[in-house]
């Protein structure tokens, strides 16, 4: 089973590409199963998803506390939450970030990857720079940074489930997947 | 961090501030005050939804960045236009 | 230093976990404002309930209670009875209610405590659906409005009634004072407050509250959408005192509900058709505002 | 001898009173009525100090009451049947809260159809809610019981709202001797409500808060280890009682001619009271049954029931109510909790008295004989069922 | 493979839609929002024809579910904890009226303290209402079961209402795969609901009445049997599912490795979905145990736990809820149901999971080897009780 | 043979078990009267609830669906839903439920239904107390009056708010009609009902039905209670249409209340001073209501 | 008389007319009309809260007396005062 | 056990009769139990009322179904009431009547006393002729014909307890004490 553990803040769509990732597995005949972490959060707040795919039925409901991957929409976090917290060995880190990995500090033991979301967001007219929607372009990068998903998959997926500007969304993750750094 | 049930209350009573919470964690925008230009209409000061703006005792305008959410309300609604707001790094 | 036009002490505290630029806060903020330390508050399940954050928080600094949704008004009355049993004269009890709270699913109790004439104060924060819950229509959702249980669909599906008016319904119920305010005009609701705070009976309050979530604006916009609710007079400021309307404050010259309605994603599917509606709405509201104001004048004391 | 004679409402109503509730909140409905009747006839008369809230609505009644008590007043009620059913939600919001309010619940059949008849289903569908049940069989112990239980409540250590139930009019509306203590003995028993925590302008904390999965645990743990303690406290305080008034109710349960019994029923509310009869009639007889009362069913009497299964051969279980889907309450619960005991007595459930069925005590003597004979025919039986074979039953 | 990825929350609306209700009353509350969300925007894009009466509160939305249903139209609401609770009067209200009305309800913790937490007291406190329950493991159970229920419900031997549970979050807000079968063959499934008996102004009769004790008593036992009777419709009705879309769900106890298994614990709802997890790395270490999912807890599957009780030694029974002076409600009705076993496991009470505490594989092991080797240590345990003395769980 | 004056068909049986003279089953009478066969009705708990006498009986000769006690507007909605749902237009939904069933436990359902404007009407038949649990206040007893809980005793706790206004209340709710009727006017009521029948949305009436029992006087009294409730205007009748305040029945010379009042067991502890305040409220409410009717003649369409 | 349980319906449904509880039972004065002198204006009819008045074919009163619970409305409201109550034996 | 039903109507006072007589007998040290037969009678409608007396206390709580004796405040209800219904061989039947005992045609195998209760009570102020407040005055009768409870103890009993006109009742048990005829 291949865990991811998303974080974003509240209003800036983690949830809703913890999902668009695991329909794209399951595209590929992929079980999955996807879930908010399950709090209060107010827009702003910093929230949590967790995306799990595997080979066969996922009856484990508990909550993802050793992910293989993690993703993070917005930078800032890094500075106020834990994000590596029980990241496996050898696991990965993709940050929505202008830097490249190799400036990225986390700590060792693990990968890390980044893309620069936002950017790729705005030029597809996803919100603003302010408030950017980077969640597709984030999922694009990590289609191809994890290797877990593919890109195409991906994009069938947002095509169907982008609350809104469908296409500008798909294209976004098409770049990303182009630009990530890892 | 958890407390064991040896060391709760028995109602969950709120006994502490929530002023505990740091919710300038949430911020993407920091207003920043041109205190230069600020006449201390105070206007900032009584709209602000997370009572985050201070005043000092010179009547000056001080926000208090561990709790500003970085709404923009502020510079909004400053007459003078002396509040900007700048991306958090 | 200038001197400020709302009183200075603080007894709503920072750090509470409402959504950047909320408005609900603010009419908490100006009500403690007004009434003072010695003031109890009951609020029910909404926005306002889950502020402090988790256990064992509290964004204010007065004595709070928590209730279910539905049971602010007899909450409230229960307090005062037993303050009363105590021989506690001198302090304010408060009912802090949204307008699901208050309008729809607490509307029993708060008509029964209006009947009784109960000594309390009641505010009905009024942020125009259910936003705790994620943005689900309330009686006080206007005409018009997208909500995501009146989600417009293809069939055009956007809330077909009009909303609830609680004021007119509380001054139906005889009791002292009732009267709209915003949270862009922290004065007058001070001041409106201060008016009926030790008047005996059951005061209420309904506080115009923009909510940058719900309405889907961006949250710097929150006074201004208090402004131009205002000076569309799609929300009036004014007051029943014992049955005598008084328009507060007037705007010189009222704006059209466009320029209210476009700045909200909650009303983009609104074609010229509504808002024309919505507009003969507002004026025909208005007029017979006016009109009230006009003919209850003489019986006021 | 008794001093007066009066209803099982009045009772209920001069419990309350001489227990000085501070606030009471109530609402009107059979068989209830004259209780809130009563209570606005000493409130008017300047008996009782009061401030009586005329809710319009049993669900503001008790949301009425539990602000009342956080602030720190004493707070009563009354209802039956749908009123309590419409205060569920409260009723749970009140022991979460360690609320030890008091509320007379006069027994009704729920609706529909229709019915203002005796029946424990509106209590027993609060069997989960956290509230201590205690069930009367005579007006004395209505009375008795109001005070024990805001002594009970009020305790720091329990700190839960408790319920004192009548049988619809067979206590409610049944005039019988009642002896009415004087306000100081009460007065000397029950010392003023005085909770460790309360609303309070000069002490400002928040009651009650959003609790993450974090902790709601621990605070749930809490109220179980409040209600198993109240065992204890139930016991003493009726101990106390008899010392003071020369009367006892039996604690959590009262047992009745078990000396030597080969049988037992238990069952509770008046018809216990009528049972005793019965009872004594088979002993006429040489028959060697007893009865065992539940005054208690909430916290559940489990080691008094175990006591019993020790003793005794076979059981029958008497309920008023019977959950559909399950069985009577009082059954599946006392043989829950016999499960447990080394012992493994022959245990039938016989329903009766449903929606009011008068219960004369040779009903009551024919459940006796056949829990004697162990005669078996099925785990539960609903007895007095008019079915096109049975006997006409009353 | 299934054929599309939602959430909990959307398979009961899917399967809402499916079974076409006619007529919808619902209010929100978190975590069952989404069910009304997604209801609305299936009305509102003309997908799902039904009137949606957007009420005021959830006492009107079962109020009006049940004139709708006694005016002959399918009803259907959702709802979760508080919104149950306040529900309450009226469930009896649909049982006793003989109405097949069903409802969702998102399991969630009741307050105070305020918690949106998976916990299951908001349903055990309705245990007494009449209703049939449903607890299901996951998305697809929970679609393919909202109609299954309308299916059983509506049998003219059964006429009772009936309750759809999901666990907060852990289903309701949970995406993972769901097969939602084309309508022409739900439609084959369930035909059109057609009560013996509805408010017709062509055939004008009085629905419910005023019943004294001659025949109140007779109309509750119909009560009981048809709930008897619906252990086997709810059986039969599965079957027919799995015949036609090729799953079953359990019936009414679904068996997970209990072939010769030794020890077993009986849990409900996504728990057990965790446990079977558990089960297998069990399993892998040789250990022979078993998990009983009670997917129906009314009626109450005493045959199929006396079955268990046959075939182990030991039984864990795990409770998301607790009722406060007795215990676990799974755990006193099952030891209750045991009793008139002949054969008598250990069986042990556990707590866990209260206010949505997260429940890994390891916390069940750790439960099931206890199972295992019946070591005691009281009746109940509350399992991962944050103590002082207690290791950090999660 | 005279012509009638109201329709002959009765659709409600004899053999109801209400008390000699009682006036809620005139209202139900007419009611039907007015609204003939196709016609569901939906009672909740109170003296109309246990008409029909005991089980298998029934009083009505239109389907009849007994609600609990709050639930009556609720479930007129539900039926009203339910018929759509089928495409049944040509049936009548009513909910007929008493004071207390109305402006107390009841009205936060009505108030939900009228916000929705559900396609139902709604009669709240008043004997201004609960009566079928023994005479206890409810919202709708009027000022003064003595009930079971509120005895007056030794400290004069006699009802001591005013009477709920219910069509204040319903009017506030911006439905399309509400009126007040009374079981001494039945071609007023009648004539009412059928004016509303078929307006979209939700109808409210006011039912004034005098109850001897409770009211303490002579059951032969009633229509005579009725007659001069109207004529010292304690109970006027009038319609409010989309707003627009219509009297529909004026009596020449208002009697003083007096002569309403000393008819009654309930209102004996009186004295003059108590009469005198209930007088002026009485003159004053009049007043009032003639000032609405002329300023807002002109919204009339 | 009371029915064993095979005999009821599933549900208590109210299938028969209220007019077979004989309410006339309650009547301790009756009320007698004097057909001469009533003018048939059918205000008693219109007043009658036990729908005990009929109007027959030839437009005569007649009371139910099975049902009449003898009030005495219709002798308050009858204008010619051609309806008299009398003590019951 | 003594056991007597009463037999009214609504709103005539049947319940307070029965619990003045226990009230009464509880004066004189006996235990008492009195009950309404549990209906929802209105006003005017047959009710059923029900007094046990006996030397120790009353645990049996079911209806009397085989009355020592049967107390009929409205005689106009032996045509629709059977009132003799189970009452005991030899029992004793209370009728309000102007006629003699002898004139009474109500069956076989018991005794029959009867009193002009109305007369009575209407003389003492109590309600009009045609709706009289007959309970006091039945009562005292039923002292003189049963002897179960002594006029004193009634009196004392009615003063206490009679809702309103206490002297006036009290004077109408004790002339109805002298007039019953049995
Ligand atoms: C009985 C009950 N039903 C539903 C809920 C769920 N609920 C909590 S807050 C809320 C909406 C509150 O709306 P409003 O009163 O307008 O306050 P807001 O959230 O908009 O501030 C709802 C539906 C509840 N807590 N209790
Ligand atoms: C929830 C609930 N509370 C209380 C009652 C008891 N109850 C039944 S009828 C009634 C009074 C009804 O008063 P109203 O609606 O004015 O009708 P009336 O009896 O006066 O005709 C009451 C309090 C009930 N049935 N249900
Ligand atoms: S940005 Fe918003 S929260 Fe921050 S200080 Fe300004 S008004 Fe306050
Ligand atoms: S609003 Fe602007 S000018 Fe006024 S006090 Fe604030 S910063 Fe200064
Ligand atoms: S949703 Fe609206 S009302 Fe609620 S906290 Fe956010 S801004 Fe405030
Ligand atoms: S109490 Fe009043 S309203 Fe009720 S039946 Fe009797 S007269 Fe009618
Ligand atoms: S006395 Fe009353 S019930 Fe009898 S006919 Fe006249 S009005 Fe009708
Ligand atoms: S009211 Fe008098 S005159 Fe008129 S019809 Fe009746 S009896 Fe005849
Ligand atoms: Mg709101
Ligand atoms: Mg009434």
């Amino acid at each position: 089973m291949i865990q991811i553990r998303f974080h974003g803040r509240g209003g800036q769509g983690s949830v809703v590409a913890s999902n668009i990732l695991a329909a794209a597995a399951f595209l590929e005949e992929k079980w999955v199963q996807s879930f908010p972490f399950f709090g209060v959060e107010r827009r702003g707040a910093p929230v949590t998803a967790y995306t799990k795919i595997d080979d066969k039925p996922i009856w484990d409901r508990s909550e993802i506390t050793e992910p293989d991957y993690v993703i993070v929409l917005d930078a800032s976090l890094v500075a106020v939450v834990d994000v590596t917290h029980g990241l496996k060995e050898n696991g990965m880190v993709l940050l929505n970030s202008e830097s490249k990995p190799e400036d990225i500090e986390l700590g060792d033991g693990f990968r890390i990857a980044t893309v620069d979301a936002t950017e790729v967001a705005v030029a597809h007219g996803l919100g603003s720079k302010s408030a950017p929607i980077v969640n597709s372009a984030i999922l694009g990068a990590f289609s191809k940074a994890s290797g877990e998903v593919d890109i195409k998959s991906l994009e069938a997926s947002i095509l169907k489930m982008a609350p809104a500007k469908h296409k500008e969304n798909a294209a976004a993750a098409l770049e990303a997947y182009e630009k990530v750094q890892f | 961090m958890a407390k064991s049930v040896e060391d709760l209350p028995y109602i969950p009573l709120m006994s502490e501030s929530s002023a505990v919470n740091k919710t300038g964690v949430w911020r993407v925008i920091r207003p920043i005050v041109n205190q230069e230009e600020c006449n201390q209409c105070y206007t900032c000061w009584k709209f602000c939804p997370d009572v985050a703006i201070q005043i000092d005792e010179e009547g000056n305008i001080l926000i208090d960045y561990d709790h500003c959410k970085g709404c923009g309300i502020c510079e909004a609604v400053c007459p003078k236009n002396c509040i900007e707001m700048v991306k958090e790094e | 230093m200038a001197k400020l036009t709302i009183p200075q002490e603080e007894l709503m505290s920072s750090g509470h976990i409402g959504c950047l630029g909320c408005g609900a806060t603010l009419a908490m903020r100006y009500l403690l404002k007004a009434l003072g330390k010695r003031t109890m508050v009951t609020i029910p399940a909404g926005c306002i309930a889950i502020m402090s954050g988790i256990y064992p928080r509290s964004f204010l600094k007065v004595p709070l209670l928590d209730v279910a949704f539905e049971t602010t008004a007899a909450s409230a009355s229960g307090i005062r009875a037993a303050l009363d049993a105590k021989g506690i004269k001198d302090v304010y009890v408060v009912g802090f209610g949204g307008d699901g709270g208050t309008a729809d699913i607490g509307i029993q109790a708060l008509s029964g405590t209006a009947e009784r004439g109960d000594n309390i104060i009641y505010v009905m924060y009024d942020n125009e659906a259910y936003m705790n819950t994620g943005i689900q229509r309330s009686s006080a959702t206007p005409f018009g409005a997208w909500t995501t249980t009146t989600p417009v669909g293809t069939t055009g599906d956007f809330k077909k009634r009009p909303k609830k008016n609680m004021v007119e319904i509380m001054v139906a119920h005889d009791i002292p004072y009732a009267a709209t305010a915003s949270v862009s005009y922290p004065e007058d609701f001070v001041k409106k407050v201060q008016k009926a705070k030790d008047m005996d009976g059951t005061k209420f309050f309904h506080v115009f509250s923009p909510c940058p979530t719900g309405w889907r604006f961006s949250p710097e916009m929150t006074i201004q959408m208090g402004v131009l609710a205002y000076q569309t007079t799609v929300f009036p400021m004014y007051e029943v005192e014992n049955g005598v309307y008084r328009v507060t404050k007037k705007p010189a010259k009222r704006k059209p509900v466009t320029e209210y309605l476009k700045l909200q994603g909650r009303f983009k599917h609104l074609d010229d058709e509504t808002i024309e509606i919505i507009q003969k709405n507002v004026d025909k509201n208005w007029e017979m505002l006016l009109a009230k104001a006009e003919f209850t004048k003489k019986y006021a004391e | 001898m008794p001093m007066d004679v009066m209803t099982g409402n009045s009772a209920q109503a001069y419990g309350a009173k001489l227990a000085r509730a501070e606030v009471v909140a109530a609402y009107p409905i059979t068989p209830q009525t004259t209780v809130v009747e009563k209570l606005a006839d000493l409130v008017a008369s300047g008996e009782m100090k009061s401030q009586y809230i005329k809710v319009e609505s049993e669900h503001s009644a008790m949301a009425a009451c539990i602000a009342a008590s956080a602030t720190g007043a004493r707070a009563y009620t009354a209802t039956a049947a749908h009123g309590l059913a419409l205060m569920h939600e409260m009723l749970i919001w009140a022991a979460g809260s360690r609320l030890p309010i008091v509320m007379g619940n006069i027994n009704r059949a729920m609706a529909p159809p229709w019915s203002v008849w005796a029946d424990y289903q509106d209590s027993i569908a609060e069997r989960d809610t956290g509230w201590m049940q205690f069930y009367c069989q005579n007006n004395q112990e209505v009375l008795d019981t109001v005070i024990q239980a805001y002594k009970v409540a009020e305790n720091h250590d329990i700190l839960l709202p408790a319920m004192v139930m009548e049988d619809a009019f067979y206590l409610s509306h049944t005039f019988e001797p009642v002896d009415v203590p004087p306000q100081k003995d009460v007065d000397d028993f029950l010392p003023p409500y005085d909770p460790p925590i309360k609303l309070d302008v000069d002490n400002p904390v928040g009651l009650w808060a959003l609790v993450p999965p974090d902790h709601y645990m621990e605070f749930r743990f809490k109220i179980a280890k409040a209600m198993e303690d109240s065992r204890k406290v139930i016991q003493e305080v009726d101990e106390e009682w008899e010392k003071k008034f020369g009367r006892s109710h039996g604690g959590l349960v009262e047992r009745y001619r078990m000396e030597d019994a080969d049988a037992a029923i238990i069952a509770a509310g008046t018809m216990s009271s009528t049972a005793r009869v019965a009872v004594d009639n088979m002993r006429d007889k040489g028959k060697k049954v007893g009865l065992a009362r539940l005054r208690v069913f909430r916290p559940f009497p489990y080691e008094e029931i175990r006591q019993i299964a020790k003793e005794v051969d076979s059981i029958g279980v008497l309920d008023r109510s019977y959950t559909f889907g399950h069985g009577g309450a009082f059954y599946t619960e006392t043989a829950g909790a016999l499960y447990q005991a080394p012992e493994r007595p022959h245990v039938k459930n016989y329903v009766i008295g449903i929606g009011g069925r008068d219960i004369p005590p040779k009903e009551i003597e024919g459940i006796l004989e056949k829990v004697l004979s162990k005669e078996d025919g099925g785990e539960v039986e609903w007895w007095g069922l008019r079915t096109s074979g049975s006997r006409e039953v009353n």
